[in-house]
């Protein structure tokens, strides 16, 4: 089965109905320009084989490109450093053909060699890589280490060989990761472990400038290989700013974007002055926020206790707490993922029931317990109504308001019984269901010290989710995705979480800002999209 | 002098090495696990054991101790967890910030509270005096944060007068450092104004006097430098309470300093992070506290350094 | 133009019956919460020019509030001048401005104070003080006020005086802080000099040279001085005329010799004859019972430590090779100069001082002593210190205080100890019904009586007095003493009595030794010691002692300027030993090295 | 001679003279009106602290500005300001007494033993006491809250473990100072024991200092408190504290002021009194610092 890039497209179209198959700029575009973008947090590091975080997540992306790449504001895949790519018939080996002519920032081209070197990097222990599990499909990775990757071949300059060890459908989607971008060995070895702070890519943009905890400015690259963009000449990103500093900063127009997005502080302020509001950005997200049950103690190894609390949230005040920047949640995955259950009404929010389902499961005078949670706001808030929540049907939920480490230390050690994970929640690392699964759901991740915080392990489901993501053939995708969709059914039934809401973004942009509003709430390129945005001179 | 140098600055390292030990072992037995931070979401049991074993965190607490130590001594603070750079580089491109801050805020203080101080003593028992007191005595109850807001607001919000947050220019200087300044002048005016009350009653002053030297004269020359010295001796605590404090200001105006840095690295268990800030933190209180007393002889001659 | 010929001139110009200063009516009161309190009342003086004009009293007397009335340096505003009038040079110093007053002070009245330790700024220089004050009022040059500041220096017989110039005060010693007030005060040639009590705070050998120096100035300087003091021996010496003040006013004034001859009020009889005085000590029976105590080569040092490690780098030698026994029912004095080592010799005695040699109370050595054994030791031995109110807790009522010690040893039950704390009171003059009170509640004599009380509760064979007098005034201090011999008397324990003043020590002790650098440099009794002082420093001290006899005449003495050499020494080296040598019955000389 | 004074003894004239200084009656009333507060806070209090009120928020989910049914309006989650400042009062003076007493202890225990036992004990004891001085304190503060957990006492010993020195260095100044006064002195030489010497007389002498600092600390206390709180690392929620009610609310100090500002303020009075007291009474108790108003 040989397919070229035409017929990739196809595969995305089942995929995605009707997305788009390429991106076309904006034609009002005009190049040059700079812009000014905050965060509250430091840059920690712009390696892409460990840069994990909300403020370089976007930023790596614009320095660095993978083999794959979305079509911008959207979560459609598209070629990116590969101009095409086959896949063999038993899904196993993928065969990528690489864009000639592409140069790093340092001026070398890029060739098969570094695309084989930085997989083998982003796999290696040494390197510490916090995505290195994503790639463990491909064949070797258990034996992953200074040697690289069996199952990484270099078949002559412009062409790669990867083999996987089982099936993967969301393989692509993995070689769109920051952590699978190509880097120059030469850089890499010559910066050793401050690659992070002097980063070499084939991106967009450049780094130019770093003053570590103040700013960052990336500058154009003008060798970019895709033509046409990027359009700023520059981006000044200032780190170190509180979000309610950077949306004033914003009002005084200091700053075009802010990167933490509208502070709820904020909030009804900005939308309620028809001024500022129409510069506002809304976007979904594929987040959910939840609460852990711990299946392995008790009282929630009752299946009626855990229902009970599905039943007692009242999903709609919290939002309403967090000014309604929410959806209500019913189910793990979020509506725009692929693989959502249409239709299905979760539970319902009803505490009387709650209360009878309590008392079914011989609680009926309720239950003391503790309720962890990450320390920044608005989680705090968010623990408290829930709190509220629980009391009403009689349980006494002690709140445990622990820096972010505690959460995941006592998630992890399993010896938490409810966790909010609001802070810490899952935001998809790309567009597919089985990424709401495996560690935080899957068997694979209830173990000491995994992610899975409800330590939910149901081996017939784990089963389902092997075949699921075996299903690498496009034509196959809607049977896939009805499977993750039964997947997710299952656990909904065995209730270890509670999905609380599915977050959206508000962001918003100095009245200079051009682009389509897709670009400031990329799913993908989160937060902004740098690659396209432009400035109105 | 020497002698008493060399004295001092092994009392400085012994005190360090004391803060060193203390900070390990709380952050060792911090029920926090670095690993699972670095590993990330993904990762496998054996990709977390692996790190494990490589940063050495699986090895007893004293061998971890003593390696930190070793790379300590040889100018090696380790490398940032999370962020894989030289803590020393993170430390070094901050502390500027901190330092610039720290300088800003203590000649804000000074200039408030020496003054306010100097002014009460002399107009002592009158309203201006009572006025003044209850001013620093408002200060000293002040919670930064409250204060922080309170100058945000109103300077940089309300007046624009003052950038909002950030650094570079002095403008973005001034409301942190009045944040600090404010705060701290209510204890250099109270205690101003007890030792300048001392100090006017003393012999000496009654000598000035009785020579026939002016007010001004027997303020500035006499009573001022024999008043200074209590004060003097605070700054080098003072330099310790900045540094625990610094955290709460430089997160309200966005300052890039070291107290951003710790709090991050507090949240992330980047224990590499928090034992160099800590270090670096109680370095510059023992070195404030060193200066001070270097200072002191230079102002009073009676001050033997022994 | 030198100080000396200064004067010269300005002596030949006026007329000395013309009065410089002249003060009528003065009133000064404090403002207290219970309205004003008045400290002067209806003072009225005439100071001529060139005459030394004393303002004798014990404390309380308004004596200093006078002097510094005159210089406008009351503690404003609590303190004020209600009524009367300063005139100088036409003026009424009362009702000058600041600005004016600043003009006068320093330049034409200056003073000078008691505690020369505090007078003068510890962190500037003794030269910047000096040229300060003359650039204050003469616009001269830095140059030309530093070179008449050394001029002044000199004129005070400070040694070096260029470099006394850039030192601190900290670095001179009390005498020469001393010389350099009376230089800042001459320096600018003023017509008046207040010297308030000038060498209360000085050894007795230093006082004597300030006397000296301050006699010799006046004598060529003209200067008129007003003289405040509490020593009648001072008052004797200096004083042309005598202003005798008491509780603000004045009570007697009269010419010196007038006064010392024929007091009028008897306030000023009762004065002058508590006035301790040299060779007028009873003669008294030779004690030749056995020791109470015996004091045998004890050594106390104490080491300075310095440098990197904290190795010693010298000793102080407080105490050296002590030798001496106190027998029963006897008074041992020491006597000496403050640093002489005698109070450290009752501290160790006491056991609050770590030392070498032996020490035996009755005939039992101290050292080696368990802790019961070493509290049985302590009753037989009991002190009195200088400062009754520092020596007295003052959380506690008197009863208690004088009870204390009984309940430490647990002696007699509550009741019983409380009436033998009534008994104790009566037994020191004073009522079982003060018991209740609180110490801050009785005058400095009173309360040094509680501590006698205190140390007699425990019947101890011995009683050490450190000082025990010094801090009273001088009528007080007669009556101290008188009890302290009728108690004697009464119980027949023997005393220690430490003191700095040859008078009382004349006065109350059969047996004396002097001390110099730790060290006994003569001992005997009292007749011996101060009827045929034989070591030169024991003729000094002697010689040194004002005497409240305007007609006595001093033999001349050399006029010394040395400094005390120093007790300190570094390790391993010992300053050299005093050997005594019996001169016969007993009367113990040490030989001169 | 002028003897130190009255303040030496008897206690009864001191609250007498301190009752006439209008600023620490002034203080004094401040504390009573908190402590009633906090005391009678459930009959006080119009709803209950933690009731997350539907009428609490607006529909977008904005908090209800003072005024109305909310005498100072409501927090982001609904709940009445009011009520729980009352409630909090309970929780910053419990942390401000338990916290201060407890490092008053273990500052006066530390203080009085090195200052009186020089030599070795002292030596090992001021030098810890250096050691702890070099902390930077709220860093310490953080990490040991984050190793224990926050709850109301852990806060509280948080606390009192970060606060203690300041106490015993000023504890052990005095200690050193009146162990060579002459009436220790007189007391060694009745033959008094080292304990009796130490609770009969140095400990009674030292209760001034000790209530100073009592008082004074209780302000940095609550002050500690509310930047623990402020950096999530305070009393655990829903308890209100003044400080994590600050906390809560903070980046609102814009769009909801009073959320900040009415706590702030409700902060700096109580923080104030408790200094105007301390410092009344330093004036009345310590001899050695009278007369300076």
């Amino acid at each position: 089965m040989k397919k070229l890039l035409a017929s990739t497209a196809v595969l995305l179209a089942l995929a995605l109905p009707g997305a788009a198959q390429d991106y076309t700029p904006d034609p009002a575009a005009k190049p040059g320009g700079t812009i000014t973008i905050t965060y509250k947090d430091d840059v920690a590091t712009l390696d892409p084989a460990i840069g994990y975080d909300w403020q370089n997540w976007s930023m790596i992306k614009s320095l660095f490109d993978g083999l794959m790449d979305y079509v911008p504001g959207t979560t459609t895949l598209r070629p990116g450093l590969a101009e095409s790519y086959e896949i063999s018939e038993d899904g196993l080996v993928y065969t990528f053909k690489l864009r000639p002519g592409v140069k790093f920032h340092n001026g070398r081209e890029m060739t098969a060699e570094d695309v084989k070197y930085s997989l083998d990097r982003v796999t290696n222990p040494e390197t510490q890589s916090p995505g290195a599990g994503f790639f463990g499909a491909i064949a070797g990775f258990e034996n992953a280490g200074p040697g690289g990757l069996s199952g990484v071949e270099v078949v002559d300059p412009l062409t790669v060989r990867i083999t996987l060890s089982r099936p993967d459908a969301t393989f692509l989607h993995v070689m769109a990761l920051n952590f699978a971008s190509v880097v120059p060995k030469e850089a890499v070895e010559e910066a050793g472990a401050d690659f992070g702070k002097k980063p070499v890519g084939t991106g967009a943009y450049r780094l130019a400038e770093w003053t570590l905890g103040q700013r960052l400015v990336f500058e154009k690259n003008a060798d970019y290989w895709r033509p046409g963009v990027p359009f700023l000449d520059s981006i000044v990103f200032e780190v170190g700013q509180e979000p309610v500093v950077a949306l004033l900063r914003l009002q005084k127009g200091e700053v075009d974007v802010p990167g933490d997005g509208i502070p709820p502080a904020k909030f009804t302020e900005v939308m309620n002055d028809p001024a500022q509001a129409a510069r506002v950005v809304v976007g979904g997200q594929l987040h959910t926020g939840y609460i852990t049950l711990n299946v392995t103690l008790p009282p929630f190894d009752k299946l009626e206790v855990r229902k009970a609390i599905n039943m007692a949230i009242n999903k709609d005040r919290i939002i309403q707490i967090i000014n309604g920047r929410a959806v209500p949640a019913n189910q793990p995955l979020p509506p725009s993922m692929p693989g959502y259950t249409e239709g299905y009404a979760g539970y319902p929010y009803d505490p009387e029931g709650a209360k009878k389902l309590l008392a079914d499961a011989g609680l009926a005078d309720g239950f003391e317990t503790e309720l962890y949670v990450m320390n920044t706001d608005p989680n705090p808030r968010i623990a408290q109504a829930i709190q509220q929540d629980l009391a009403a049907i009689g349980i006494k939920a002690n709140i445990q308001n622990l820096a972010q480490a505690n959460v995941i230390e006592a998630g992890g050690a399993g010896t938490a019984p409810m966790i909010w994970s609001g802070g810490m929640a899952w935001i998809a690392d790309f567009p597919d269901p089985s990424n709401f699964y495996g560690p935080i759901l899957g068997c694979a991740g209830a173990g000491e010290g995994g992610w899975n915080w409800s330590k939910f392990c149901d081996p017939a489901l784990d089963a389902k989710a092997v075949e699921a993501d075996s299903m690498f053939d496009p034509a196959r995708s809607a049977d896939r995705l009805k499977l993750w969709s039964d997947i997710y059914m299952g656990v909904m039934e065995q209730a270890p979480w509670v999905p609380v809401f599915n977050e959206e973004r508000y962001t918003m942009k100095s009245e200079r800002m051009g682009g389509e509003d897709a670009l400031y709430v990329d799913p993908v390129s989160i937060p902004v999209n740098y690659d396209y945005v432009w400035v109105k001179q | 002098m020497a002698a008493y140098l060399i004295r001092r600055l092994v009392q400085s390292a012994l005190i360090l090495l004391g803060v060193s030990f203390i900070t390990f072992f709380l952050l060792y037995v911090l029920p926090a696990d670095p690993v699972r931070q670095i590993a990330g979401r993904s990762a496998t049991a054996e990709t977390v054991e692996n790190i494990r074993q490589q940063l050495g965190l699986d090895r007893p607490f004293v061998v971890q101790y003593a390696r930190y130590m070793g790379g300590l001594v040889q100018g090696d603070m380790g490398r940032s967890y999370l962020q894989k750079t030289q803590v020393a580089e993170l430390i070094w491109s901050r502390l500027p910030a901190t330092l610039l801050l720290m300088a800003g805020a203590i000649i804000c203080e000074l200039l408030l509270g020496l003054t306010m101080g100097i002014v009460a003593a002399l107009r002592r028992g009158r309203a201006l005096d009572q006025t003044l007191m209850i001013i620093s005595f408002v200060t000293v109850s002040a919670p930064q944060f409250v204060v922080s807001l309170l100058l945000l607001y109103v300077f940089a919000v309300r007046l624009g007068w003052f950038p909002i947050g950030g650094y570079g220019t002095f403008a973005h200087l001034v409301l942190p450092a009045l944040t600090l300044g404010i705060l701290g002048s209510g204890w250099y005016s109270r205690m101003m104004r007890s030792s300048m009350i001392d100090v006017l009653r003393a012999d000496y002053i009654r000598t000035a006097r009785a020579k026939g030297l002016t007010r001004a004269r027997i303020v500035l020359r006499h009573a001022l430098p024999n008043a200074i010295l209590p004060v003097i001796a605070m700054i080098g605590i003072d330099i310790g309470i900045f540094m625990g404090g610094i955290v709460v200001v430089e997160s309200v105006f966005g300052w890039p300093g070291i107290g951003q840095l710790a709090w991050q690295a507090i949240q992330r268990v980047d224990i590499p992070i928090i034992m160099g800030v800590t270090l670096v933190s109680a370095c510059a209180i023992v070195l404030g506290n060193l200066l001070a007393d270097l200072i002191a002889p230079l102002i009073d001659p009676r001050i033997r350094l022994r | 133009m030198t100080l000396a010929e200064a004067t010269m001139d300005a002596g030949a110009a006026t007329s000395p019956q013309v009065p410089v200063l002249r003060v009528e009516e003065l009133c000064v009161a404090a403002r207290t919460e219970g309205g004003l309190k008045p400290l002067v009342q209806d003072l009225s003086f005439d100071l001529r020019k060139g005459e030394t004009l004393a303002i004798a009293g014990e404390s309380g007397s308004g004596k200093s509030i006078t002097s510094l009335a005159i210089m406008g340096l009351l503690p404003q505003p609590a303190v004020r001048v209600t009524g009367g009038s300063i005139r100088f040079d036409g003026h009424d110093l009362t009702r000058l401005s600041e600005a004016d007053l600043r003009a006068v002070r320093g330049d034409r009245i200056a003073m000078i104070f008691q505690e020369p330790m505090t007078s003068l700024n510890p962190v500037m220089t003794v030269g910047a003080q000096l040229a300060e004050a003359i650039r204050a009022h003469d616009p001269v040059s830095r140059t030309e006020a530093r070179r008449r500041a050394v001029e002044a220096l000199r004129a005070v017989r400070l040694s070096e005086p260029d470099r006394r110039m850039t030192q601190y005060p900290h670095e001179l010693s009390g005498g020469m802080r001393q010389r350099v007030m009376i230089a800042m005060a001459l320096a600018l040639r003023p017509e008046v000099l207040i010297a308030d009590e000038p060498t209360t705070a000085l050894d007795v050998t230093v006082q004597r040279e300030v006397l000296d120096l301050l006699r010799d100035l006046q004598r060529d300087l003209g200067t008129a001085i007003i003289l405040i003091t509490h020593d009648m021996g001072v008052v004797a010496e200096m004083a042309d005329r005598v202003i005798v003040m008491r509780h603000g006013r004045q009570v007697e004034t009269a010419a010196t010799a007038e006064l010392f001859v024929r007091p009028q009020a008897d306030y000023t009889r009762a004065l002058l004859a508590a006035v301790p005085r040299m060779g007028q000590g009873a003669p008294r029976m030779p004690v030749t019972t056995d020791p109470i105590a015996r004091v045998e080569d004890v050594v106390v040092r104490y080491p300075l430590r310095g440098g990197v490690l904290g190795r010693v780098t010298q000793n102080v030698h407080a105490v050296e090779h002590v030798s001496f026994e106190i027998r029963k029912g006897e008074t041992f004095a020491l006597v000496g100069e403050s640093g002489c080592g005698k109070s450290t010799i009752a501290r160790a005695l006491v056991g609050l001082a770590p030392h070498q040699g032996r020490i035996e109370i009755a005939g039992q050595a101290m050292e080696g002593l368990d802790p019961p054994a070493l509290k049985a030791m302590r009753r037989r031995v009991q002190m009195v210190f200088q400062d009754p109110m520092a020596a007295l807790n003052p959380r506690m009522r008197v009863g208690e205080l004088i009870a204390e010690p009984l309940l430490i040893h647990g002696i007699g039950n509550a009741a019983q100890r409380r009436d033998r704390a009534a008994d104790l009171m009566t037994r020191v003059g004073m009522e079982a019904s003060q018991l209740d009170r609180y110490p801050h509640e009785f005058s400095g004599g009173q309360r040094q009586r509680i501590c006698i009380a205190r140390a007699l509760a425990l019947q101890p064979d011995l009683i050490i007095a450190d000082e025990s007098v010094s801090a009273l005034d001088v009528s007080v201090q007669a009556r101290v003493l008188e009890l302290l011999k009728a108690l004697q008397a009464e119980f027949g324990m023997s005393y220690l009595f430490i003191s700095h003043d040859m008078a009382v020590v004349d006065n109350i002790s059969d047996r004396v030794a002097v001390m110099y650098l730790g060290q006994i440099v003569e001992m005997g009794t009292h007749q011996q010691v101060f009827g045929d002082p034989r070591h030169p420093y024991t003729r000094r001290l002697i010689d040194a002692v004002p005497v409240p006899d305007p007609a006595h005449r001093r033999r001349p003495s050399p006029r010394l300027s040395a400094e005390t050499p120093s007790p300190l020494h570094p390790p391993g080296r010992e300053p050299p030993r005093v050997v005594l040598e019996d001169i016969g019955e007993g009367h113990l000389v040490g030989l001169p090295t | 001679m002028t003897g130190p004074g009255a303040a030496d003894a008897a206690p009864a004239s001191a609250l007498a003279r301190l009752l006439r200084r209008k600023l620490a009656l002034a203080g004094l009333a401040i504390i009573l009106v908190v402590v009633g507060g906090a005391v009678f806070a459930p009959w006080i209090a119009p709803f209950d602290p933690n009731d997350q009120m539907f009428d609490g928020l607006t529909l977008e989910g904005a908090p209800m500005p003072p005024g109305g049914k909310f005498l100072m309006g409501t927090d982001l989650l609904g709940r009445d300001l009011f009520s729980r400042l009352l409630f909090g009062a309970r929780t910053s003076l419990v942390i401000g007494i338990a916290a201060n007493g407890l490092a008053l202890v273990i500052g006066t225990l530390v203080g009085i033993t090195a200052g009186f036992f020089r030599g070795w004990i002292g030596g090992i004891l001021m030098r810890f006491t250096d050691l702890m001085m070099a902390f930077p304190a709220l860093l310490l503060a953080i990490c040991l809250a984050a190793i224990f957990q926050p709850s109301l006492w852990i806060v509280a010993m948080v606390i009192a473990l970060v606060n203690w020195v300041q106490t015993a260095r000023v504890i052990f100044t005095e200690t050193s100072s009146l162990a060579t006064r002459d009436f220790i002195a007189a007391e060694r030489t009745l033959g008094a024991s080292t304990p009796r010497i130490l609770f009969r007389h140095i400990l009674p002498h030292l209760l001034p200092t000790i209530i100073v600092w009592g008082t004074l600390g209780i302000s940095t206390t609550v002050l500690l408190e509310a930047t623990l709180s402020f950096l999530g690392i305070g009393v655990r929620p829903p308890t209100p504290s003044w400080g994590n009610i600050i906390f809560e609310n903070q980046t609102y100090f814009q769009s909801a002021p009073w959320l900040v500002f009415i706590p702030g303020t409700a902060i700096i009075l109580l923080a104030l009194a408790f200094n105007l007291v301390g410092d009344a009474l330093r004036d009345v108790l310590d001899p050695t610092q009278r007369g300076r108003d």
